[in-house]
């Protein structure tokens, strides 16, 4: 057994409470994190003393702010195992994904000249991605696929939440790309990458990593997981909305064409054409979420401050208690493994007979915030022949007591409607 | 949660009324909650102004399942008219925040009124209102544009 | 003569002092502004009270997010002059006006269907931008014309740095798209939009409007003046960087293929296929910069409690003082009007012989933070025969006093290089 | 001021030594500082393991302009592995925020160290820096790939 984080009071809002006086119990960290009061501070402190373009003026502030949004480069390249130049800053990983779709797709169209021809899709390419996608993780696929001509195929779930690896074949000599988890938002599966990444790399197919939920939750190192690509969101980690990051090989950086452009990102404009610079800032067009990358520096800071062993310690115990708590509720179906093994504490469940809506409305009534619905993530519902479920997440800052509160709540559910 | 949750909106929820399918509808609509996926088709045929069948069928919570259950016994039979202008009612009370309306609209509304308490849950606004989205839909497929 | 606004108080930023206890005399909102306070605690109080994911959970605390958010469209599309379901988030000016192009691409790719076709592109089809263009609003019509083999044409601009409005008739039959800007970032001329939308408008063309440094400085009504698209960057108008604005008009956006796909965009996702909601969900993909739109509405909402038309007078008065100020100094040339009709207090420069590094550097000695470079916009420089220029530039906190303090450097920067 | 515009930095910015263009060049390089369009070219013609001969044309800032004039002076005729070794040490003063380097290389730069200030300004690093930028590019495309 572990020793719990005690963490709760650094989150300002968790003191908050909801419904008429109860207080919050926030198990919805899985959609979004709740910031700790560090994060802000540093967001505010960077707002009301260093603001100021970056890349762009002489002037003093404009230096200091240019080294607090490479510098926050730097924490979070060191936070996941990537060179500095390998980051690029993106709104939210979904911003991320489609990055790498569209370049793929521009390179297709004969942008980046011959050095991106390598990221060309012909018809009959394949691209390959999984049933337990997030829609960030399928629907620029789908896209890049129905505008390229090439075929979109994929890994199945297994009945417990995982990727099926038995079914591996389905990359080919004809997959070009490999999109997949590395933890599922529904299951909580976190993903055995290296027989996907040596599958695809023996095929010299592209991998691309949705690192949503493992950023946040564990210990990550790209360059040791030997992904080509990998996206992951500030907000689930603690840190501000609106920044994200896309992590990319550098030497398949330096080859692909830009997708957005415009200021910051070129060398020589005219009217007839423009150079790009290199990576990363040819994938930064545009004065970019400063604070926010501030906030991401102080929330990866945060985050190492208390060990990413730790954290996944702590939310290795409380996936225990949530599994074992939801085991004696009777009827409830946990989608997903029921042990911890390979596992973060993101657990959804179906309350046959009761919709997701009326189990998380009765939750809410008692201060339990739960998420309701398909999580963004309708495919792996329907391999579990349900529409939607509800799910209990937590983070760096939840409790025991707080999966107490969810389990009473949740024997509630099953009395109301019973 | 007695609020939300009257007594009606359980009672319907479990026993609908007016679901399945037409075979030769004059109109139809598909709706669909993009939060939850939830989702409901109604299907009507009209005669001489009035709804002369009324059916549907979807997926969803209690609120839009006896939503849609209460509103097959309010306006199926009830001249168009009559049922537009009921939607615009509810439509009017569940914007409302968890407010009744004036008595006329609270009598018009009758057992609709058991939804007052959803309008002050913001995120299941959309849940009582998918039935009456398509209902809308499929009168104005079944209705000669009105131009 | 204006009685000038005396709101620097507002803004903590700028009691700050540079290079060795000098006070900060700001005049580079041209390229990003302050934050004032209730900007700053309008993000903070969201953070730390309301935040959640938007449109997922039924928790409160979630529907107190997505009120927040949703109030914030409500609250800038009334500051525009738009309806709410025409304002899509974006993370700046850049990404919106990438989002129109891209949009047109995958049109002309085929997605989007039958009610997508009227916004293909053909070879020979034109798109017309003008020489006065931020990179933002030029290179991604060069791109866009590269993939879809349209051709780029321009309007070219004036000896004082104006639109050239009697070359108008490069807007012909062939011509899809004009895109141009509302004030310029180097000249700050003010355009005058009427004879361009009616040209466009004459010919069937979609309109793009560049409204960066116009919404931040001046009342604007997106429907009055008739534009189909139109973008602008929250960072450059109080509020907080990470957060802008695409608007377009209902009808087009009803019809537009999405870009960036993903989770909260979608209606019903298969492994095979995907349906998209009606705007404007339908362009925000993933989660969104929601306590910066927070920010945003505050920035309004102050602006608008200040009143634009006094914005624009005060700002007016402080063009008039600049040009007249620079007018002393010997030898330096403004780049742009020399009035202050129907111009921004936005005022680029060459001093003969001085780099504008150096410029700045010998100004950022004294405090005074200006900009310096080509400011995003080289084809408009090319056009002046210089290279880069210094730019000095105001906002609702500046006051007659920076403006001395500047023009007093600017004299010494002669002496100094003399 | 005086500190980061050295007497001989503002000397080398209006009296530029090396500038123009040669006519058969081993190697050359062109940079560009996108902050502000800057740009420069660099040419080589190496002999015997040796700068032969090296122009530079290009518009900048009198930081950018009297570093390549000083490079111009210091490098040309010295043996490659010098320059390069010059270089090397000049990078690190220019990153060492406005301190000096020990004083074996304070001696190797002579007046190099005049730039010693930029080192304060992090946004006119690449100023002080392009030339160098450029001559290593010219100094690899001159060179047989060693591998
Ligand atoms: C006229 C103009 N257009 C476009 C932009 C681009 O805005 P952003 O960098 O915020 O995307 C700017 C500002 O840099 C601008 O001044
Ligand atoms: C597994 C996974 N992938 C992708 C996303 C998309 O992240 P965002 O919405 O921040 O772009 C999420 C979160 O919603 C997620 O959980």
């Amino acid at each position: 057994m572990t020793d719990l984080l005690n963490l709760a009071g650094d989150f300002p809002l968790l003191d908050r409470t909801v419904r008429g006086g109860k207080p919050l119990v926030y198990l919805d960290t899985g959609a979004t994190s709740q910031k700790p009061a560090a994060v802000l501070e540093a967001e505010r402190a960077f707002n009301s003393r260093h603001n100021a373009a970056v890349h762009r003026g002489a002037h003093q502030i404009a230096e200091e702010a240019t080294e607090a949004y490479e510098g926050a480069r730097a924490g979070v390249a060191q936070f996941v195992g990537a060179d500095f130049g390998e980051i690029i800053w993106t709104k939210n990983a979904t911003e991320g994904l489609n990055l790498v779709a569209y370049s793929f797709l521009n390179a297709t169209l004969g942008r980046g000249g011959a050095e991106a021809e390598r990221f060309r899709l012909n018809a009959g390419d394949e691209i390959v991605v999984t049933e337990l996608e997030h829609h960030a993780n399928l629907v620029p696929w789908q896209e890049l696929a129905a505008k390229t001509g090439a075929v979109l195929r994929w890994i199945p779930v297994t009945p417990d939440g995982r990727l099926d690896l038995e079914q591996l074949d389905v990359i080919s000599e004809r997959t070009r790309v490999v999109a997949f988890t590395h933890a599922s938002n529904v299951t909580g599966a976190i993903t055995d990458t290296a027989p996907i990444v040596a599958r695809a790399q023996e095929v010299g197919a592209y991998t691309v990593l949705d690192a949503c939920q493992s950023a946040a939750h564990l210990p990550v190192n790209f360059a040791e997981l030997g992904v080509d690509f990998a996206a992951f969101s500030g907000h689930k980690m603690l840190a501000p909305t609106g920044v994200g990051v896309l992590y990319g090989r550098r030497e398949l950086l330096e080859a692909m064409p830009p997708v957005l452009t415009g200021g910051s990102m070129v060398e020589i404009v005219t009217m007839e054409s423009t150079t790009f610079m290199p990576p990363p800032q040819r994938f930064e067009a545009g004065t970019q979420m400063v604070a926010q990358t501030v906030g991401m520096h102080a929330a990866v800071d945060y985050l190492t401050g208390i060990g990413m062993d730790k954290l996944a310690a702590h939310e290795d115990q409380l996936a225990g208690e949530l599994l074992a708590g939801i085991a004696e509720v009777p009827g409830v179906r946990v989608l997903g493994p029921s042990s911890t093994q390979d596992r973060l504490a993101v657990v959804a469940f179906d309350v046959p007979g009761v919709h997701p809506h009326d189990v998380g409305q009765v939750l809410d009534d008692q201060g339990i915030a739960v998420r309701v619905g398909h999580h963004c993530a309708q495919p792996v519902h329907r391999a579990f022949g349900v529409h939607a479920s509800t799910r209990a997440s937590a983070g760096v800052y939840t409790s025991s007591s707080d999966i107490q509160a969810f389990i009473a709540g949740l024997h509630q559910v099953v009395k109301f409607f019973g | 949660m007695e609020q939300l949750y009257q007594q009606v909106i359980l009672d319907h929820s479990r026993q609908r009324s007016g679901e399945g399918e037409l075979q030769a509808p004059d109109g139809e609509s598909f709706q669909v909650n993009p939060t939850c996926g939830d989702e409901c088709t109604v299907q009507v045929t009209l005669a001489e102004g009035a709804i002369d069948s009324l059916a549907w069928t979807g997926k969803g919570c209690s609120i839009s399942q006896a939503s849609l259950s209460l509103m097959y016994e309010m306006v199926h039979g009830q001249p168009v008219a009559e049922a537009e202008q009921l939607g615009e009612t509810f439509r009017e009370l569940i914007h409302n925040r968890g407010q009744e309306l004036d008595e006329e609209k609270m009598d018009l509304l009758d057992d609709l009124g058991a939804f007052t308490g959803v309008g002050r849950y913001s995120a299941r606004v959309k849940c009582a209102l998918l039935g009456w989205m398509a209902l809308r839909g499929a009168l104005a497929q079944a209705q000669p544009t009105q131009a």
